[in-house]
């Protein structure tokens, strides 16, 4: 999916390569690009499932406004990926619902005592 | 722009419709039913139907459905969309976290 | 807190704009902007500009993004990028984020130049990853320099919609169709002419269904629409594509100047809101606010630009820098710049008019606006395109769009819009075309051609600009594609050229059977049904 | 009820207006309510913390909240038909100094007198409620019964359940004066000159009230205070109770949404410039994020997606004005909640309706009376 070369652009100039873990397997991309792209250029679509309906969403408006395109980037939920740069060694991971991320999935004892089920909505 | 608004006027009786599934606040996943219901239960505006529901007040505050719900909210009404205030502008622009918020610099 | 004479929020055109004007009057000036490069949508627009030469016309948007940039930093304009504005508050003041910290800025004057975003419509699938704004693929192939899909529909047949579809087509992806609800063709005809003759279809009065797919797009359903905008049953058609692409306009990025108490109107309802402001200056409700480029109305870039530079004059002026004789001059200038660009039937005050002859009183041609080109013959109605012996352009402009690069390029004169510039190029058959292709490669619209309809052995040749990769090689066969992408017959390449002047425009010069030459507009390598027996 | 005239006139379709409407519906009056701004619910009742909260509170003040908590708050969604999101998970109110406890044990006496279950609790057991407080938390009072509830959906779903008994909201409705006719107050101008009349008006119109105070010669010495709050994204579940420290720099909860939602200062708050609407200050926000962040670091990725302030109509003594007065028989007042009248919204809703309906009052409001202003000296 990545343009090697452009009638008007040209060739892209890129950032050094950089090795990034997505979902537990390793992929690579360049320094600096959106994690959006690296992911849209290895054929990544779904960046994450919604909270309600589990549906998955990816890439939107790709300037940062509409959060569609959030996932768990180093542990913390709700990055948004499309302007946030690419970094040697970073852990991106599909986001489910809110994202969890560390802090959902300890044993917080409100999450254990039943609140996070008994939501009447 | 603040119209005299009767909330008891007669909308008659809400019609199911093939469409009323269709998601239209993508980031709290409200649909046009759970919308056009809302009206009928009295929410006549923009800002009512967000503190209801909650559309447009995820993660990108109604950026992207605003527009869409406004029009939603005049049909179900039969009022002009212009008399339907679009939502209030609210600081911070883009999603901020409390340690960046929290930490004031002086730039020299 | 630090303080500026003035502080400009968006780095695109119009807040470059204002800033370097400004600065150059001797104001301290800094501009805030979210992203990591200044110049806004200028650096995802490929194309070569519309207008005057004072409007930058045939310059590629990104290199009128790169000059700009280059004229402010060099009058000592701050430039604060990655620094979301988080909000404005009273009396001018800003806090910005930058560095993982914020930091509070104070202004005499404030440029909100936060240009627009796109208007979304909800259909049956739209959440679906595949479904994204025009504006996004843009933003994925130009910036980022990653396909957004392989096989895209387009919805939306504005100039967003078919500069964004021809560029997806440069970036190597396929275009299934431009789908409108409207009757007709929103954009400028010559966009979507450059769209059919590759052979995209268009679909006016036709909407999306539905997207297909479980979790990502697989396809589209399309279907017309009647004049309550149901859909007609039995009209649905499919698409197998993984990209659908939303370019149903732009709204003004207004929420700082809401913030700031500017007031605002709306002048379409349900258009959404505008400031208050003096059209030309910007000058807001607020003392010492002014709003610049798209959040004060959406327009080209090249208004948006012109707007920036009154913005900046004007708070010059209000801090003192310049007197009000000097204000008022350079606003003239500023003013018959932006005049001539506020023209024709493209222009802000004539939105939602629909158009059936040009000022001229040519008529519109119902298959551009209803297909997205000329249909056989009609083009010969319109004053740029004649039938002489030799070389000559065949100029295919046909609506009162403002641009005249073609006049300026063309060193024999062949080429006369006159000094309104929303006129209707028409071609001087006296004047000696020399076939130097200047009007071809200048032409931002590319409605040029250079057509010899007399070469010798029944032959004629067809010289078009393309913007595509291979370029091909002179010698080789092809075949030539008349408007609408179909093929009309087998074509040679007799001739490829290329200049730094034709700024990255090749021109191709293809050989058609002699009755063909006013059909042939493209030229594509697969040879199809036209292949040797 | 023709469409000027009711059995009573509400002025303000706030939480405490609608509560009442919603409760004078239910006696089988019938009632207009008249908001000024386009929507229900535009001023304090959307912008507050959404506490439910008996600990911290005036001892005057005190009775009608544990009342609420006691017999109106836990029913309240089963009531409207809607969840309003109330939790009873206990108030924390923190400490991180030695004066802080202090001044934590002051308040905490104070509501033992007044029979409310407050108690001093340690760092340990406080962490044990809450594990997320910060290491520098020495002690806090923990209230039990204490809770939250989410004030745009009360508000909300007063509104809705009194729309559906029949009452008359109309917004964009500004009441410019309540006039007199035949010894009481009956009439109700608006701005556009029309006349509507009722047998009782309440007044319930926050600070705004006083400038219809004026038209009866009444008026209630309250200032505008700006006060902001500030919400987060969604949140995955971390804890559920409401939250206050002994400085009182920040107030809030965690959200059924799973967004937290904080209250707070700058200590500017009675300066702030007014131009025209509730304008969120630049100072405030970071101060509110500072004040969570030292409670509670574990929120400091959580990220903003909201600020938004409002006016509290703060009374000279802080608590309300609620109740009849013989100067103009059938009116009643409502206002000067000060800033925490959302958490006794359903019981003043409740003691307006039975003030306009001329019964006796469930709870004795005559620390509320309006007369009670005196000169110091």
């Amino acid at each position: 999916m990545r343009l090697t070369d452009h009638p008007i652009l040209g060739r892209p100039d890129r950032g050094r390569v950089v090795t990034f873990n997505f979902d537990g397997g390793e992929m690579s991309g360049f320094e600096g690009e959106p994690i959006a792209a690296a992911l849209r250029a290895a054929g990544v679509a779904v960046h994450r499932y919604t909270k309600k309906h589990r549906a998955p969403r990816g890439v939107f408006c790709a300037i940062g406004r509409c959060t569609d395109c959030v996932m768990v980037v180093d542990g913390r939920p709700n990055v948004r990926t499309c302007v946030t740069p690419l970094a040697e060694g970073m852990c991106v991971k599909t986001q489910y619902g809110a994202g969890g991320g560390e802090l959902g999935s300890s044993a917080a004892p409100e999450a254990a005592d039943g609140r996070a089920t008994d939501e009447k909505v | 722009m603040v119209v005299i608004n009767d909330r008891s006027r007669d909308l008659g009786p809400f019609m199911p419709a093939d469409d009323d599934g269709l998601i239209i606040c993508r980031c709290e996943e409200i649909t046009k039913g759970e919308i056009r219901r809302a009206v009928h239960d009295g929410m006549f505006n923009l800002h009512e139907v967000r503190r209801f529901l909650r559309c447009g007040m995820g993660l990108c505050q109604g950026q992207t459905c605003g527009r869409l719900v406004r029009s939603i909210v005049a049909r179900e009404l039969g009022t002009p969309i212009a008399q339907i205030d679009e939502a209030t502008a609210r600081a911070p622009m883009r999603p901020i976290e409390m340690s960046v918020f929290a930490k004031e610099v002086e730039d020299v | 807190m630090k303080r500026y004479d003035l502080i400009v929020v968006g780095a695109g055109p119009a807040g470059l704009s204002a800033a370097a004007e400004a600065a150059a009057h001797g104001l301290g000036v800094a501009v805030f902007d979210e992203n990591s490069r200044p110049g806004g949508q200028l650096f995802k627009q490929i194309h070569k500009f519309f207008g005057s030469k004072e409007h930058k016309a045939k310059i590629r948007g990104y290199d009128i993004g790169a000059g700009l940039l280059r004229e402010a930093e060099g009058l000592g304009v701050k430039v604060y990028l990655n620094s979301p504005v988080t909000g404005m508050y009273l009396d001018r003041e800003i806090v910005a984020e930058t560095d993982g910290a914020v930091s509070h800025y104070r202004a005499d004057a404030i440029v909100v130049a936060t240009g627009a975003s796109e208007n979304m419509v909800a259909f049956d699938g739209w959440t679906l990853p595949g479904v994204m704004g025009a504006g996004a693929a843009q933003t994925m192939m130009n910036i980022n320099r990653v396909r957004p899909g392989s096989r895209v529909l387009m919805l939306g047949s504005g100039n967003v919609g078919l500069v964004v579809g021809y560029q997806l087509l440069q970036a190597g992806c396929e275009l299934a169709a431009v789908v409108d609800a409207a009757p007709r063709v929103g954009g400028y005809g010559v966009h979507a002419a450059k769209l059919a003759r590759c052979g995209v279809p268009f679909f006016l009065s036709h909407t999306i269904v539905k997207a297909e797919g479980e979790t990502r797009v697989t396809g589209v359903v399309i279907g017309r629409v009647d004049e309550t905008w149901n859909i007609v049953p039995g009209t649905q058609k499919h698409f197998d594509a993984d990209t659908i692409c939303v370019a149903a306009g732009l709204s003004p990025s207004t929420r700082l100047l809401l913030m700031a108490g500017c007031e605002m109107y709306e002048p379409v309802p349900g258009g959404g809101r505008l400031p208050v402001c003096d059209e030309f200056t910007g000058k807001t409700s607020v003392q010492g606010i002014y709003a610049a480029g798209d959040v004060s109305g959406i327009e080209e870039a090249s208004s948006a630009m012109i707007e920036g530079r009154a913005a900046g004059a004007a708070a010059a002026a209000e801090l003192g820098y310049i007197s009000g004789g000097e204000l008022k001059a350079r606003l003239d200038k500023l003013e018959t710049a932006l005049a001539s660009l506020r023209e024709g039937m493209f222009a802000p005050k004539n939105r939602g008019k629909v158009f059936v002859k040009t000022d001229e009183g040519y008529d519109i041609s119902d298959s551009l606006l209803r297909n997205g080109y000329l249909a056989d013959g009609e083009a010969t109605k319109y004053p740029g395109v004649k039938s002489v012996a030799g070389i000559h352009p065949v100029i295919e402009c046909t609506q009162n769009i403002p641009c005249n690069p073609c006049q300026d390029a063309c060193p024999k004169g062949c080429i006369k819009v006159g000094t309104n510039i929303v006129s209707l190029p028409a071609v001087d058959e006296k004047a000696g075309c020399i076939g130097c292709g200047m009007c071809v490669a200048s032409c931002s619209g590319q409605a040029v051609f250079l057509v010899n309809e007399d070469v010798g052995g029944g032959f004629a040749t067809v010289t078009a600009p393309y913007e595509f990769l291979p370029v091909p090689q002179k010698g080789e066969r092809g075949v030539a594609l008349d408007r609408s992408g179909a093929p009309v017959c087998e074509a040679e390449i007799v001739d490829v050229r290329t200049s730094p002047s034709f700024d990255r425009t090749f021109l191709l010069t293809f050989r058609v059977p002699g009755e063909q030459c006013s059909r042939a507009r493209f030229w594509r390598r697969e040879v199809r049904r036209f292949g040797r027996d | 009820m023709s469409a000027t005239t009711a059995d009573v006139i509400i002025i303000g379709a706030g939480a405490i207006g609608s509560a009442a409407a919603y409760n004078l519906t239910k006696k089988g009056l019938s009632v207009i309510v008249l908001e000024r701004s386009g929507y229900i619910g535009n001023g304090g009742s959307s912008r507050n913390g959404g506490g439910v909260r008996q600990s911290g509170r005036d001892p005057r003040e005190l009775p009608l909240a544990m009342y609420g908590v006691k017999n109106l708050w836990p029913s309240l969604s089963e009531e409207l038909g809607m969840d309003v999101e109330y939790y009873q998970r206990g108030n924390l109110r923190l400490g991180k100094t030695e004066e802080h406890l202090r001044i934590l044990r002051g308040l905490t006496q104070n509501a033992n007198e007044c029979g409310l279950d407050v108690r001093m609790i340690d760092a340990a057991e406080a962490r044990e409620i809450c594990p997320y407080l910060s290491g520098e938390v020495i002690g806090a009072s923990w209230c039990p019964t204490d809770g939250h509830a989410n004030p745009m959906l009360v508000t909300l779903a007063f509104y809705r359940a009194a729309r559906r008994n029949g009452a008359r909201f109309i917004t964009g409705c500004e009441v410019t004066a309540i006039q007199k006719s035949r010894g009481r107050a009956r009439r109700v101008v608006s701005s556009t000159g029309e006349i509507f009349e009722a047998d009782s008006v309440v007044l319930v119109a926050g600070y705004d009230s006083n400038a219809v105070l004026a038209s009866l010669g009444f008026f209630v010495p309250m200032s505008p205070l700006l006060m902001e709050v500030l919400v987060t994204e969604e949140m995955p579940p971390m804890f559920y109770q409401m939250l206050g420290t002994a400085m009182a720099d920040f107030y809030g909860h965690q959200s059924s949404h799973g967004s937290f939602v904080f209250g707070g200062s700058s200590g500017y708050e009675a300066y702030n410039r007014n131009n025209g609407t509730p304008v969120s200050s630049s100072i405030t926000a970071p101060s509110m994020c500072r004040a969570v962040l030292g409670y509670f670091p574990a929120l400091s990725e959580a990220k903003i997606v909201r600020t938004w302030a409002g006016w509290i109509d703060e009374c000279a003594d802080h608590v309300p004005v609620i109740g009849l007065t013989d100067e103009v028989p059938g009116f009643v007042f409502g206002c000067a909640f000060s800033g925490h009248g959302f958490g006794i919204s359903p019981v003043a809703g409740m003691l307006l309706a039975e003030l306009a309906a001329g019964e006796t009052t469930t709870l004795d409001v005559s620390a509320f009376a309006y007369d009670r202003f005196k000169a110091k000296i």
